[in-house]
């Protein structure tokens, strides 16, 4: 008997001491420590950052990002990559461009679409990598250009309106939160994100999916002999982050009230950046959602902060991209620390 | 005489692990000296910090009487220390002669590379250890056993004073094990001081002089190895007595069929595999290394395509495909190789024990039951007595043994009824041995079929009802439990179809032509 | 300087875009206010203008210069700005919308024209011709692609449009384009290059294959300039890139003073060639 | 003595079958293949295509990607990545002009000064991967991003021209063979891409640098308990592909006789495309020179086929898209097949 309390004492202490010092919670407390920091210094350096505006501003233009990052996080954490996700959300708004204003459809149906096309798309990556081998770096390059490609193709290189459907534009420009709370006109693009972003972590964290992800991203092979037919999981995974990359669509589409054919490659490395500086492995088997959306507003807070101090442009990439870095090197700092 | 090395009360923790207590011992010059202790005692630990590879947090290391710090491999090869790692440490992409002069290639000038004599080199040293390796074969195409081959001429072309082995025979067949320790003698008569790390009792008597008896990160007790009882050392290692009798063996079985294979072939590797294996049957697979039994477990298994062959399972035909039809007819394997093939090893104990049942615990919409998947690890850590602090342990951190209880502890969790075992105790401790003994004895008795395939001949003789032998691909007998000596298995295993001398040396060997005497 | 005006282009780092900021800059120091001058990358990132554009509201400017690259997308954060009362003039190819108070712009579409009528002039109102582009969606792009080629359609029947490709504006992209395309058509009479980088591009490709035909530029630069006096181009279109940036300032200060401004500020384009590259009035439009 | 013999003929039997069966060769064999039906279905397509002035059109717009290509050879063999030598290459180009045209040094300096620029930058991405930890991707990513504002920074935002010094153009431009066989005009940036070629397999098969990528790709922590100083070697590797890409700078800038700051971006895509196609793997330890040279071929080769045929551009980079799955695709058949 005593063994066992002595145990279980010992269990929750550890667990607490986890909680603090883990690997993935410790990355957490330090991806959101530089968040805050960026923050207060912006905040110090310039009275207009901390303006309610500039802040909803700042959530708004992460809202896109942050879930393509959300997208790419599910296959880092399996161990691939994926290049796609940008040209992938550009054609999921043009499905939804085609449907809502050449065919006339409801915008569920748009909806709907665009939903299911980014979940096909995603399939037919995962199906590459899966059934066909090909390495995932060189799947999803292709799958960028193809869908870069049958972008223009399908919109006939224009941007396509929404003119006919006034409510769809209203999906992630209106407030819900701003109804409720008039002092907080939150867009609901950012709403959508962060019901994205808790759905994605709970199914990380909470369900036999999440398990493989893991599971794939630590040693895929042994899953294969543990019976497991990871092919079929794999398809799955890009599935559902093709699906994803399909919600970001509708969300740009929504904002700009158009689907602008051209945009998208680029924004692949804006959300694998996110995701790595929010403590995700890119070997796999390690990550967490929670830390993709930190990591998505770090890059957001870092563009929007230096924008308001009006650092020239060529600086701010340099800058940038010496964050990334240091972002990084924190992180493994820490981890080699304990 | 001051002692080659002394080690003075070294400490090292791990988050979450005190892998070494004050551990001390001493090795001197021309003595082999036999490191023994159960799995995560510490022994590996403790000589990795001889390598270079860990630092010690407290205590004293002193080379020649001079204390030292070993600061990285290239320091600790500068002290005259050489290792072989117990777990393969090789580039697959690499010749086996590249890969033992790695860091140490022949140049000519501007940085060219000598590749004649690198080749020639390992030539030479492939040949004083009496195996045939051709130095240009890449070490991926090699078998297990051969690249554990390749380490150890590795370490021998350091010309080390210190030579640690940290289980060198773990894959090697008889002959070679043979082979290997006329190398050690052969050291030692030169003044070389070998620590041997290796869980095989057998050569303890063998090729030591002296053990150091670790438990729980502590040296217990340095003992002569020739005057001092097996019983003594294995106590001193376990802390008890172990219950040490052979369990009787069962006589005929008579449960249904399990498994049928009829035909099996694929390539050179397997050819016309016929076997079949009863409920409750222990069905035992002997042969030298590279003969096919992990290949005939792979087919079985769907891990590999085949060419030919039946596949009957309950007496119903089936076709598998994939290790995912195998499991789901109730086909267990467990690898050889537990590293590459069977653990996620970033990932906890209990997701490694419920990798292959985690759809039975999972309730609405896929969500995962965690109070039966965590009851579940925790039954299985008491029943195997895996030592790790908790279940949610990442399975990396648990040492070589442990690792291997957590691979059968996957497939007892998936309740299969006919399983694989694929060197189930390599590696494994005396005292964890022969509670994996005892489970495959008990799973036998409640009904399943099990296929053991082993290389140690003593553990196939203890357990099997039936045994099997193989070579070169084909099945090339069979025996009764009453029938199998130690003799008639090996007198099996070398039977190679067409007639053409032993395994070793003809079939695989490659022609070198006349070997000349330096 | 306490008056703040951010400018949003449609890129800054293209030499034409350096040009219009270096007017803005010029009307700042004249009028003793403040600009910054910021675009995106690529002529296609909508989304990343519009981010920029509400990073620019936040600061409470005085006034805001525009340059949308899609006018329907950035409606919302328009109104946001009139709301908060504060003027926008649009510049560059303007903005659909009835917000901005004044727009500074060249017409693309009749510019694009008037080259066209030079390309037509200059190989004798017939033969096949081709266009090197910058962009395939974006507004300047399609501008001037559809001016030009409109104006060929209607007006010259004889010419043959055979190729239009498209080249981001990268030059050397650019220069293999061009080459396929001379390569593809041997009777191939002339090329326009829709701006400044497809133009460097237009002229390499024909150097290097060595072919002798006719090349159309857009905008200025050092080596269109070069090529223009030595020949090897026949002319180009220029706007008034430092025109655009000063004027937008200068209707930005006067907007918000409260003076009157007009509500078009056409900054026009030009025809230049060997002829008249040195004239005065065409050189302090040119920009190296 | 007659050991010896007999081993040489075993090794010359073994090395021809090699050549034939080998998995290198054979990926070779197949890349080369699939140009010559590039090629061939060119040729018939289009009367244009197969002109000599089209053939040496292809080879020179081969050159920049090829020397890139091959840079980014040696680091994917390590198992790297190198995400900024398309801003690299413009920022050694930028130093070649502030050299040359800001600071009037002569041409030799101003080409060393490019070089060792490269190395440097080279050096810094193997410095963070190697001592920090930063995984490959963030290092060259930020390094991409830290290079491109860099390169915009210096020079100004302006192209440097290089008309003061007449001679540099010439480096890229003029035709040494062209002197020699009037008939065949193949510029110099074509030579020297060959010559960098053929340097670098030299390097990679013969040298110690060659052993050390290989094995790094391959199994590093094996090479590190061998006792070889990883750490420094990475570097070195990382420097030579950083100098490789400064040739890429040169050859680009002496072409478009200007160093423009604001190109390179996405080049780094076609270089990799351009290094797995040629059948080096992505995950390390294998790959060839040769072969990255045929994939770089096969890019320009489809690129300008499809621009002679007047396919319109949309469609160009949807079939751009499929070649590179497919021509991956078939690599890794013809693998599995032996
Ligand atoms: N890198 C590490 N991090 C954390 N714990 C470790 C690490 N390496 C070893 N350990 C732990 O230290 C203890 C000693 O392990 P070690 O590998 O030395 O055992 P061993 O005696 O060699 O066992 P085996 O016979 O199974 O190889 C074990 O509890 C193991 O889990
Ligand atoms: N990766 C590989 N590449 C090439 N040949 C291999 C490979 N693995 C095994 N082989 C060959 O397949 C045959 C059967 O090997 P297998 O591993 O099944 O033997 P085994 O009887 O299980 O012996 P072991 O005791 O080594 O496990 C051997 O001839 C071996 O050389
Ligand atoms: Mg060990
Ligand atoms: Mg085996």
């Amino acid at each position: 008997m005593s063994t066992d309390l002595s145990q279980t004492n010992d269990v929750s202490l550890r667990s607490l001491r986890a909680a603090l010092f883990d690997s993935a919670a410790g990355q957490l407390l330090l991806a959101f420590a530089s968040l805050i920091v960026l923050v207060a210094g912006f905040g110090i350096a310039s009275p207009n950052f901390l303006q309610t505006d500039n802040l909803i501003g700042i959530l708004q233009a992460t809202a896109v990002n942050g879930v393509l990052a959300v997208a790419s996080t599910y296959v880092i954490i399996t161990g691939g990559i994926d290049l796609s996700v940008g040209t992938l959300m550009t054609f999921c708004a043009v499905i939804a461009g085609v449907f809502l204003t050449y065919w006339g459809y409801p915008i569920g149906v748009g909806v709907a679409a665009a939903l299911i096309c980014g979940a096909l798309c995603g399939a037919t990556s995962g199906f590459l990598i899966a059934k066909m081998e090909v390495p995932p770096f060189i799947a999803t390059l292709g799958m960028m250009m193809l869908l870069k490609g049958l972008s223009l193709v399908i919109s006939g290189t224009k941007p396509i309106y929404f003119n006919d459907t006034p409510d769809f534009p209203v999906i992630a420009q209106d407030s819900l939160i701003g109804y409720l709370v008039p002092s907080l006109p939150i867009p609901n693009a950012v709403l959508i994100l962060f019901v994205v972003a808790v759905a994605a972590s709970v199914v990380l964290r909470s369900t036999v999916l999440g398990r493989y992800i893991f599971a794939l991203g630590s040693n895929e092979e042994a899953v294969r002999l543990s019976g497991v037919d990871t092919d079929f999981w794999k398809i799955v995974i890009y599935a559902v982050s093709g699906a994803i990359c399909g919600i970001a669509g509708l969300l740009i589409a929504s904002r700009l009230n158009s689907a602008q054919p051209a945009l998208g490659q680029g924004y692949e490395l804006d959300a694998i950046a996110a995701v790595v500086i929010g403590g995700t492995s890119l070997s796999g088997g390690r990550g967490t959602v929670l830390g993709t959306i930190i990591g998505s507003f770090i890059i957001s807070v870092l563009t929007n902060g230096l924008r308001i101090l009006s650092v020239a442009q060529e600086w701010q990439t340099v800058v940038t991209g010496v964050i990334i870095i240091l972002a990084v090197y924190a992180d493994i700092m820490r981890r080699r620390k304990t | 005489m001051t002692a080659l090395i002394e080690v003075r009360n070294l400490d090292k923790s791990f988050p979450g692990v005190k892998a070494l207590r004050s551990a001390s011992f001493t090795l001197e010059a021309g003595e082999v000296h036999a490191l023994m202790g159960e799995n995560g005692a510490g022994k590996s630990t403790l000589m990795k910090m001889l390598a270079g590879i860990y630092s010690w947090d407290s205590g004293e290391v002193l080379v020649d009487g001079a204390p030292v710090t070993i600061a990285g491999p290239k320091a600790a090869q500068a002290l005259g220390i050489g290792i072989i790692h117990q777990e393969l440490n090789l580039m697959n992409h690499l010749t086996a002669a590249q890969n033992i002069f790695i860091g140490r290639e022949p140049r000519r000038r501007f940085g060219f590379l000598d590749e004649g004599k690198l080749n020639f080199d390992a030539a030479a040293l492939f040949r004083r250890m009496n195996v045939t390796i051709d130095p240009k074969t890449l070490v991926g195409d090699l078998t297990v056993a051969k690249q554990q081959i390749v380490e150890i001429a590795k370490a021998l072309s350091f010309h080390s004073r210190v030579l640690i082995m940290d289980e060198p025979t773990a894959a090697l067949n008889t002959a070679e094990i043979d082979d290997l320790f006329v190398i050690i003698r052969d050291l030692k008569a030169h003044g070389v001081g070998i620590v041997y790390i290796s869980h095989k009792m057998d050569e303890l008597k063998r090729i030591a002089d002296r053990v150091t008896v670790m438990r729980d990160g502590e040296t217990i007790a340095t003992l002569p190895a020739q005057s001092t009882p097996v019983e003594t050392i294995i106590s001193l290692m376990v802390g008890r007595e172990l219950a040490h009798a052979e369990p009787p063996k069962v006589p005929e079985i008579q449960g249904d069929e399990a498994l049928r294979v009829v035909g099996l072939s694929r390539g050179r590797a397997l050819r016309d595999i016929s076997f079949s294996v009863r409920r409750g049957e222990i069905l035992g697979f002997a042969g030298l290394m590279g003969a096919g039994r992990t290949e005939v477990a792979r087919a079985v298994f769907g891990a590999d395509p085949i060419d030919t062959g039946e596949i009957w399972v309950r007496g119903a035909k089936l076709k598998i495909h994939s290790p995912a039809d195998a499991v789901r007819a109730g086909i267990a394997y467990l690898s050889e190789d537990r590293k590459r093939f069977g653990l996620v090893t970033a990932m906890d104990v209990e997701a490694n024990i419920s990798l292959a049942s985690v759809m039975r615990h999972r309730r609405a919409w896929g969500f995962l039951d965690f109070p039966s998947l965590k009851a579940l690890a925790a039954r299985y850590v008491k029943s195997l007595t895996i030592k790790t602090p908790s279940t949610a342990q990442v399975a990396k951190l648990l040492s070589g043994g442990n690792q291997q209880k957590l691979v059968i502890a996957k497939w007892l969790a998936r309740d299969s009824d006919i399983l694989f075992f694929d060197e189930p105790t390599r590696g494994i401790d005396v005292g964890a041995k022969a509670e994996i003994y005892k489970l495959l004895q008990s799973l036998a008795d409640q009904g399943r079929a099990i296929i053991m395939i082993s290389s140690e001949l003593p553990e196939i003789l203890r357990m099997s009802h039936r045994i099997l032998v193989m070579c070169e691909g084909r099945i090339s007998g069979e025996l009764t439990a009453a029938e199998a000596t130690q003799e008639t298995i090996m007198k099996l295993a070398t039977r190679t179809h067409v007639a053409t001398g032993t395994a070793r040396g003809g079939a695989h060997g490659d022609e070198h032509g006349p070997v000349a005497n330096e | 300087a306490d008056t703040y005006i951010p400018l949003i282009s449609k890129g800054f780092q293209h030499q034409f875009w350096q040009a219009v900021k270096s007017g803005a800059e010029q009307a700042a120091k004249d009028l003793n206010v403040k600009v910054t001058f910021e675009g995106p990358e690529t002529e296609a990132m909508v989304d990343k203008q519009i981010d920029m554009l509400a990073a620019a509201l936040a600061k409470n400017p005085a006034a805001i210069g525009f340059a949308a690259l899609d006018s329907q997308a950035a409606i919302p954060l328009l109104k946001k700005a009139q709301a908060a009362k504060i003027p926008v003039i649009a510049f560059d190819s303007g903005v659909d919308s009835d917000i901005p108070l004044a727009t500074a712009a060249t017409n693309n579409a009749l510019a694009a024209g008037l080259a066209a009528d030079k390309m037509a002039s200059l190989i004798g109102g017939e033969g096949d011709v081709a266009l090197v582009v910058h962009d395939q969606t974006s507004r300047t792009g399609i501008d001037r692609r559809d001016g030009f080629v409109n104006q060929i359609k209607a007006k010259y029947p004889k010419i043959k449009i055979v190729s239009i490709q498209y080249g981001a504006g990268d030059q050397l992209k650019s220069t293999e384009i061009t080459k396929s395309i001379l390569q593809a058509n041997p009777n191939l009479k002339g090329i326009f290059g829709a701006n400044e980088g497809s133009a460097i591009g237009v002229l390499n490709g024909a150097k290097e294959l060595k072919r002798k035909i006719v090349v159309i530029g857009y905008d200025s630069g050092k080596q269109q300039k070069a090529a223009i006096r030595s020949g090897e181009m026949a002319g180009a279109i220029t706007q008034n890139p430092v025109g655009i940036g000063y004027k937008t300032v200068e209707a930005a200060v006067k907007a918000i003073k409260g003076e009157k401004f007009d509500k078009v500020i056409d900054t026009g384009f030009y025809w230049f060639d060997k002829s008249n590259i040195d004239d005065p009035k065409i050189a302090a439009l040119l920009y190296d």
